[in-house]
């Protein structure tokens, strides 16, 4: 059992507000892929973002660490805790300056996320010499870190693991490495991004672990994004369901997924629910599929495939609930009729 | 990696002996009879006769391959039939030459490529990389032979900058063989640069498109050094490649170069060779371009090993 | 009788871009002299020729082609006898001569203070030796012209007999092309690499596939030469010989490949050129050995088809010299014969519609060289119009043009220049020729020239070239005039190239 | 009737994998060591294991794709096992397959009508534009669907046009390897209903591929649990989810998070967290 | 120039430039028009231009089979060497006399033939030898892999040169000789691509409807590497007209009294300072057709999205 001891930094102790989201936009040409997201998330908590394909979750993502390609148009704004300006509009030399050290990111593909022709040892130790200023840039002190890392994200062997070549290590073991530079600067941030959709069920049970305990050890704030709800429901306190570019609803996991109030997580959750259908029955179902990216309807993003949906859907709902972490934008809410 | 190593050893023994045969047979098809190229139009069908048993022409084939491959391996080339004058060290002084002409050209390519193929693939959507993706397609378009042209035009006929044509040995006159080189230089240079140049743009347009740039990114490295420092390794592999060809290739390819320019590169010998029928002299040419060519690869694939970790097979 | 080449003389401006086998550039390092910008000041006494075609070997007594003797005869070796810018036999080594009643024996008499550039003296037995080493270690064909000698002998250091076992004009005249050239016996082993001989320049050096360089002779026995160095670099490519001399890195073109570029030096002070004739007769030739050809209807209707005057102007620039024979402005036997066959498509075509000819294409073969090239396309043109049809076909020369025309006689029609100086008995005195022209009356009458008088041999000579052309044999397009370049300032240039070497001695800058 | 839709005996498969010392042949990797089950006709069968199980391996065998090393396979009572392509004629109407990509799976240059109608091109059967039309409404696609090609329909609809393509020559047995893992969730149920109501309407056997243990238990009635090439257990699918006897599938069924254990409280650590 | 017949390795060299995809976004967030493959994107503007260069030499060709202004081999004495302009002569004459805008038009001919043959050659060899390769077991794909690697050692110079020497200097044998040498890039990008095919589940699935391996071959494995085929025959004839520039330079190309291109270049050097023209016609001529195939090439590539690998 590692313990993942975190060095920690003096951070703005006036706030636990690591990460906060207000109206962000995105338009990519004649494509609109995120429509005002506003969340935010406090020092310690695990949110998780959840959504299936189109809902504009990896972009979002990508939108946190400023890496959305040159031509998108972006507006809104994007705070993060010690971070004295806007991450939108920041110029790349900042950007870059916080990447890696305020917000992490660990990718989904761990094939394909390291660098084949260089060592593992080194890839790690990179990321720790790229921000540790003019005076820290010891390469050997950087290795023998690196090292380990290496050894508390539980690679067996960590001063030969650190000497391989990616193709030399299983899928598990590269994500592990994936995550040791994630939280090689001890990020107030980590963002995750479908980190164990490519793998095994044991694996991302142990993968799933590592960034949980990784997290908690530094009182880091965790983005967890991914299209599997169990995962979510393990990993994550808090959740946001995104659906078509926008955030359709919010709350804490047990509240959402008990009783979820936007129509869209309803029907996401009883189609997924395969525990309670009887075995070889039918599964309730979402009629219709998933809009490619940019072509869902305006007004409602649910209504072309919503049983509920009426003529007021084609305006856009406001966002009912008390802040932006919690309540839904639908029109005709689930639990509305069992009320009335 | 000792298996690697083996095994392309063999490959490439294998090639050679294969290409070989074929050379040696190919010139068995050549028309037109060496002795008499050599002995001119006049001569007695008996001293044609003579030459023929002088030059080995009227032994088996399989003898005349078997004495030709001996002394090869020997890298004892024979003599000419037509100058008498021992072949290997002509091939020799030739290549030297060539390889002067050859080298500084692809080191300019190469000064050309690198830079502007990357400036391409970083603005590959820009205003700026499109007007120099499109500079670059004209200078493909343009047969070497044409730009050398206009060099001597400009440079020497016009502006009397500098000679229009020659070759001077860089131990005689120093000064002389650059003035005379720069224009060759350039012809093939910058033809080669351009070519080379769409080839630095692709693979970077590639490895830019790569998860581990966005890893890099995400590590706080900003785009340009997140491409020096992950991209340009992986993109020069195929970059390697094309370079290793296009030097094995413009051994001879250069031929068209030295002729504007009057060089008497490996590539006019052998032109001169093919008309005077030396066949002799014409295998030993070929087979020696077969064999850099083929060496020139199994470098490359031996530097593979050394570039991509991923062809080292874990033992 | 047979001693004509074909085609490869350089000396005559032939374009043969590929036939010199240049060889490698020899990386020794040589003493200077690499012909470099000469600057063209007048006191400079260095001077480099831009020539076209590159020896294969440095010894002409086995390996055949023109550019060995056009660089190392006159300059290096140099032959007992010379012929003039007029054609005529002057004294060279042997100060004078006189030849015996029955006319088979000569006897010469030698300068005596000549020197091999071994340092040996010249002498009689140098003579003999030379004379009896062409028939006994030549290789090339071109040794059939001492075959004609009984017996050579020194009569002392400076007197030389000659017995031949039949009177020959011919044997005298061929005494002074490289046949006659003067070797010692000690220099022999080195032949194709180290030349000696007792001529104005020595041989320096030769770098294989760019140049060759001489320097003067200063044990040279007569007029000592202008220029102390001089080097004959080679192009195969006409723009860039014409380029070398407008960047001063050479300061003649000696044999200028594309008349067409003449243009650019025409008008412009800093330059000179010389216009004359050469011995090279571009001859559209027939098989006359098998049909269409065979039948002199044919014949005469491609004769009547051709508008020389045309063709010339279109493929040589206009340049060169309308004759309507085989024979030179400067051979002694010379007519004008362009009257016999003036330009007349009606008569042409008359002619030809009296055969099948037109029925079937003639396949005209032509060797790839450029002047071939160029005349060819216009040959085709001047024939279809008259109703021949024509295949145009280039075979690679000279392996294949060699095999399949000259060798193999297959073809119809072909286009090559005959430079060899008097080799009109060669092209049409031999039946089995590649011209197939087999006419007994025009073989006795050659024989009889060779030996008859010097008079009854101009007689007989004009004779045949004029049977020749009425027999429509085949059709002389033009003769090939000798044109050059120079840098304004260098004098002595020799106005016709009729001979085997391109001699360097007269030349001087002033 | 006895005889098993499908029946494996002791099946085995090795590789070879390319030698990387001079001196040592190449490694042999053993993808399959001797696997045995069987399949009633009319059973809804599920096979669960993680990536390099050999579960890949065992489906090309039973659709006599490949040749095992040793052991046998029939389908019907028929050995398919080692024998040549031009003799699996039975097998190719009675066993059809649905794989996983729903884009790889179709050729992206054919029309929807080709790719559903080759089978039946590549087996000669009759009337194959009435039955492309007829397949199409069965998978819940309009018959103008055959006109346009693969790109043009989203994910669950590639693979209904997949199962279009594997009922075609009315195969009695469907193999169905991982066909919703690459679905969005909420079209996944759409495309586990249609499996569902097809097996059930055409009385067909399904043997069923997945690494996700909710939609095995969903869909199957028995399962196979695979681990480095064997199994390791098999049983009715209530009973092994219930009570799985194999460490193996207990360590499996532990680490597959769930929505209820996870809304019970259970976190990350409990999916790994050592029972002992 | 060399650099005009150094052979263009396929594989990932000739890798795909698409004008969309970025590297940061996420495919499944991707806007439709660059997401799906299969689905072709819209052309960019180097495929216009280079159809339009393209259109334009295969234009000239057609119109020179009906009319040309003069016949391009007839030789007039006095009409040498007119100038640009010239009332009879548009684009002037040459040193024969010849009409120069009726050369070019009946050269356009050549050009495409010469590009025809080679690339004919390099496709019908090097197409099916790359689909047998990869559709072949290992122990006879193999050695046919290398037998095709050797072809590599032969440069497309050197090999037109020997069979020029051999067969005797013609356009064909040129051609044949240059396409021969571009079969490597086909078998190559062919085989790599095939194998590609190959891995897909819907080969999978046509084996398991009872497709023998001529129908997948045929029916999926060709189809499927089109695109890839069209892009390199588009480059490979750029490059066969480049090959037949220099051999007619070097005296190996068209032979005449046939129009070319690559000759009227080479004739025109003598006359570069009396006559440019002679040279910058036919120069402009070859630069513009060549630049039209590479950018068509270019153009198809993002259009056809060979990235085969991309597909999820």
């Amino acid at each position: 059992m590692s313990v993942l001891a975190a060095e920690t930094r003096p951070k703005d102790a006036s706030t636990s507000r690591v990460l906060d989201v207000q109206g962000l936009d995105v338009r990519l040409g004649r494509f609109h892929l995120l429509h005002d997201v506003t969340f935010s998330i406090d020092r310690g908590e695990r949110v998780g973002l959840i959504g299936e394909s189109g809902s504009g979750k990896s972009l979002t993502s990508l939108a946190l660490l400023g890496l959305l390609p040159d031509d998108a148009h972006v507006s809104g704004s994007i705070r993060l805790a010690g971070v004295g300006h806007d991450l939108v509009g920041a110029r790349e030399r900042d950007l870059a300056a916080i990447r890696g050290r305020d917000v992490a990111m660990v990718f989904q593909e761990p094939m394909t996320a390291l660098n084949p022709t260089m060592r593992v040892g080194d890839q790690v130790a990179e990321v720790i010499t790229i921000h540790a200023g003019r005076g820290g840039r010891d390469k050997r002190a950087a290795r023998a870190r690196a090292v380990e890392l290496l050894d508390q994200v539980g690679l067996p062997d960590p001063g030969d693991a650190a000497r391989a070549y990616p193709h030399q290590l299983s899928g598990g073991q590269r994500q592990r490495v994936v995550v040791a530079i994630a939280l090689a600067n001890d990020p107030s941030l980590l963002v995750c991004d479908e980190p164990t959709t490519a793998l095994d069920v044991t694996v991302q049970a142990r993968v799933l672990d590592l960034i949980v305990r990784g997290v908690s050890a530094r009182d880091a704030a965790l983005l967890f994004i991914t299209h599997d709800l169990s995962v979510v429901a393990t990993v994550c306190e808090r959740v946001l369901v995104m659906y078509g570019g926008r955030v359709v609803e919010a709350g804490p996991v047990t509240e959402v997924f008990r009783r979820p109030r936007h129509r869209y997580t309803q029907g996401l959750l009883a189609a997924s629910d395969l525990d309670s259908a009887a075995a070889g029955g039918r599964l309730p179902t979402i009629r219709g599929t998933v809009p490619s990216a940019g072509t869902f309807p305006d007004g409602c993003v649910f209504r072309s495939r919503c049983d509920h949906a009426t003529e007021v859907c084609a305006t856009e709902p406001a966002w009912a609930g008390p802040d932006p972490g919690n309540g839904f934008a639908c029109h005709h809410p689930a639990g509305a009729e069992r009320a009335s | 990696m000792l298996l690697q190593i083996l095994r392309r050893t063999a490959t490439l023994v294998a090639s050679l002996v294969v290409s070989s045969m074929l050379v040696f047979a190919f010139m068995a098809l050549l028309p037109g009879d060496p002795a008499r190229v050599a002995l001119g139009v006049n001569a007695s069908e008996a001293s044609v006769a003579q030459m023929r048993q002088e030059f080995g022409l009227d032994r088996p084939l399989l003898s005349q391959y078997v004495s030709w491959m001996a002394g090869f391996i020997r890298f004892d080339l024979g003599t000419s039939y037509v100058s008498q004058v021992e072949i290997a060290p002509q091939i020799i002084d030739r290549l030297q030459v060539t390889m002067w002409l050859v080298v500084c050209a692809m080191v300019l390519a190469l000064v050309i490529a690198v830079p502007l193929g990357t400036v391409m693939a970083l603005r590959h959507r820009k205003p700026s990389g499109l007007v120099l993706s499109a500079l670059s397609q004209v200078g493909v378009a343009v047969p070497a032979f044409l730009a050398g042209i206009l060099l001597i035009t400009v440079f020497a006929v016009k502006l009397q900058w500098l000679p229009a044509n020659g070759w001077t040995p860089p131990n005689e006159d120093p000064v002389q063989f650059l003035r005379q080189l720069i224009l060759p230089v350039l012809a093939l240079g910058l033809v080669q640069g351009a070519v080379l140049t769409r080839y630095v743009r692709s693979s970077i347009l590639d490895v830019q498109r790569e998860d581990y740039i966005r890893t890099a990114r995400a590590k706080g490295l900003g785009a340009g050094r997140a491409l020096r420092r992950h991209g340009f390794r992986n993109a020069a592999i195929p970059v390697v490649t094309v370079l290793a060809l296009q030097l094995a290739t413009l051994l001879i390819g250069a031929v068209v170069v030295e002729r504007v320019f009057v060089i008497p590169g490996l590539g006019s010998l052998l032109l001169d060779q093919v008309a005077n029928r030396d066949l002799i002299f014409v295998q030993d040419i070929v087979m020696l371009l077969v064999l850099a060519v083929l060496l020139v690869n199994f470098v490359v694939d031996l530097l593979y090993l050394v570039i991509d970790p991923r062809l080292k097979v874990a033992t | 009788m047979k001693h004509t080449r074909i085609g490869t003389a350089a000396a005559t401006a032939l374009l043969l871009a590929l036939t010199a086998a240049c060889s490698a550039g020899s990386g020794t390092s040589g003493s200077g002299g690499t012909g470099g910008a000469s600057g063209g000041g007048s006191g400079d006494t260095s001077l480099t020729v831009g020539l076209v075609a590159e020896p294969v070997s440095l010894d002409f007594t086995t390996k055949d082609g023109a550019a060995i003797p056009q660089a190392l005869l006159d300059n290096v070796y140099e032959t007992l006898v010379a012929v003039d810018q007029q054609g005529k036999i002057t004294p060279s080594l042997a100060k004078s001569w006189t030849v015996s009643e029955d006319g088979k024996t000569y006897t010469f008499d030698l300068v005596d203070n000549a020197k091999f550039s071994n340092g040996q003296p010249f002498t009689a037995k140098d003579a003999v030796f030379s004379i009896n080493r062409v028939k006994s270690d030549w290789t090339v064909s071109l040794k059939a012209a001492m075959d004609v000698v009984k017996d050579a002998k020194a009569l002392s250091d400076t007197r030389l007999q000659v017995t031949l076992s039949q009177p020959s004009n011919n044997w005298l005249y061929r005494m002074s092309t490289r046949v006659g050239a003067m070797m010692t016996e000690k220099a022999v082993p080195d032949l194709a690499t180290k030349p000696v001989g007792t001529g104005p320049f020595v041989f320096e050096q030769w770098r294989r596939g760019d140049s060759i360089s001489f320097k003067a002779n200063p044990a040279y026995w007569g007029t000592k030469p202008f220029f102390q160095q001089v080097t004959l670099k080679y192009f195969k490519d006409p723009t860039a010989l014409n380029n070398a001399l407008l960047t001063k890195t050479i300061d003649v073109i000696g044999t200028v490949q594309a008349p067409e570029s003449l243009a650019q030096f025409q008008g412009n002070d800093a330059y000179e050129i010389v216009e004359g004739t050469t011995n090279g007769e571009v001859l559209l030739s027939f098989n006359n050995g098998k049909a269409p050809f065979n039948d002199l209807k044919v014949r005469q209707a491609a004769r009547y088809a051709i508008d020389h005057k045309a063709l010339m102007d279109t493929c040589w620039a206009g340049h060169g010299t309308l004759a309507g024979s085989m024979v030179p402005p400067t051979d002694p036997w010379y007519e004008d014969l362009t009257g016999l066959f003036p330009h007349d498509l009606a008569k042409a075509k008359a002619l030809l519609a009296q055969t099948n000819a037109a029925a079937s294409p003639v396949r005209l073969r032509i060797p790839s060289l450029p002047y071939a090239v160029s005349c060819g396309q216009v040959v085709k043109s001047q024939l279809e119009q008259a109703g021949f049809k024509v295949a145009l076909d280039q075979l690679e020369f000279p392996a294949v043009w060699l095999s399949t025309v000259f060798t193999d006689a297959d073809y119809d029609m072909s286009i090559v220049a005959h430079v060899e100086p008097r080799d009109l008995p060669t092209v049409f005195g031999d039946p089995k020729y590649y011209t197939r022209y087999d006419n007994k009356q025009l073989q006795a009458d050659l024989r009889a020239a060779d030996s008859g008088t010097p008079e009854e041999q101009v007689t007989l000579m004009k004779k045949a070239a004029k049977e020749l052309s009425e027999d429509a044999a085949g059709d002389v397009l033009f003769i090939l005039p000798n044109l050059m370049v120079a840098e304004k300032g260098i004098t002595g240039l020799p106005k016709n190239a009729i001979t085997e070497s391109f001699e360097l001695a007269g030349l001087a800058r002033s | 009737m006895t005889t098993p839709a499908i029946s494996v005996r002791d099946l085995r498969r090795r590789y070879r994998r390319p030698r990387t010392s001079v001196r040592e042949p190449g490694p042999v990797v053993e993808a399959l060591k001797g696997v045995s089950f069987e399949v009633a006709r009319g059973e809804r069968f599920g096979i669960v294991g993680e990536s390099g199980c050999g579960k890949s391996t065992l489906m090309r065998l039973l659709a006599g794709l490949d040749q095992p090393t040793s052991g046998e396979v029939q389908v019907e009572g028929r050995t398919v096992s080692g024998l040549p392509e031009k003799q699996l004629g039975f097998l190719r109407s009675s066993l059809q397959l649905v794989f996983q990509d729903p884009m790889g799976s179709l050729d992206p240059r054919m029309r929807v009508r080709d790719i559903v109608a080759e089978p039946l091109v590549a087996q000669r059967l009759p009337n194959r534009r009435a039955r492309v039309a007829e397949l199409l409404e069965a998978v819940g696609l309009g018959p103008e669907a055959g006109d346009r090609f693969p790109h043009q329909f989203s994910g669950g609809q590639r693979q209904r046009i997949s199962i279009a393509r594997a009922l075609a020559p009315s195969p009695s047995i469907l193999l169905a390897d991982e066909p919703v893992s690459a679905l969005d969730v909420s079209v996944r149920a759409q495309v586990l209903n249609l499996i569902t109501d097809l097996v059930g309407d055409l009385g067909l056997t399904l043997v069923f591929v997945s690494h996700d243990l909710s939609v095995v238990r969903h869909v199957c009635e028995r399962v196979a649990v695979m681990c480095d090439g064997e199994v390791v257990e098999t049983g009715a699918t209530q009973q092994i989810f219930a009570d799985p006897q194999h460490p193996y599938t207990q360590r499996l069924l532990r680490a597959a998070p769930s929505m209820r254990r996870a809304i019970a409280g259970a976190g990350a650590a409990d999916l790994v967290g050592d029972p002992s | 120039m060399s650099a005009d017949l150094t052979p263009r390795p396929a594989g990932p060299l000739d890798g795909p430039t698409p004008a969309t995809a970025e590297a940061t976004l996420p495919p499944d967030e991707m806007p439709p028009t660059a997401s799906p493959s299969g689905a072709r994107r819209r052309p960019g503007a180097s495929f216009f231009v280079g159809l339009g260069l393209v259109g334009l030499v295969v234009l000239m060709a057609l119109v020179s089979f009906v009319w040309t202004p003069h016949d391009p081999t007839f030789v007039d004495a006095s009409a040498r060497l007119r100038p640009i302009g010239d009332p009879d002569y548009p684009l002037g004459t040459d040193k024969l006399g010849r009409d120069v805008l009726s050369q070019i038009l009946v050269g356009a001919r050549t050009t495409l033939f010469v590009g025809l043959v080679a690339v004919g050659v390099a496709g019908l060899v090097g197409v099916p030898l790359g689909i047998v390769a990869a559709m072949a077991p290992r122990r006879a794909g193999e050695p046919l892999m290398r037998g095709i690697d050797l072809l590599l050692a032969f440069p497309a110079l050197l090999l037109a040169i020997m069979f020029s020497a051999v067969y005797g200097g013609s356009t064909l044998v040129a051609m044949v000789a240059i396409g021969i040498a571009s079969v490597p890039s086909f078998v190559r990008l062919v085989r790599s691509g095939s194998l590609q095919v190959l891995s897909t589940e819907y080969v999978l699935a046509a084996r398991a409807a009872g497709r023998g391996p001529w129908a997948i071959g045929v029916h999926h494995v060709l189809p499927n590497v089109s695109g890839l085929v069209i892009v390199q025959a588009s480059v490979s004839f750029a490059i066969a007209v480049l090959a037949e520039a220099a051999l007619s330079f070097l005296g190996f190309g068209t032979p005449p009294p046939t129009p070319s291109w690559g000759r009227m270049l080479q004739e025109s050097q003598e006359l570069l300072f009396a006559a440019p023209r002679l040279a910058i016609v036919p120069g402009i001529a070859i630069a513009l057709a060549v630049l039209g195939f590479n950018l068509l090439g270019d153009g198809l590539r993002d259009h056809y999205d060979p990235r085969m690998e991309d597909r999820r």
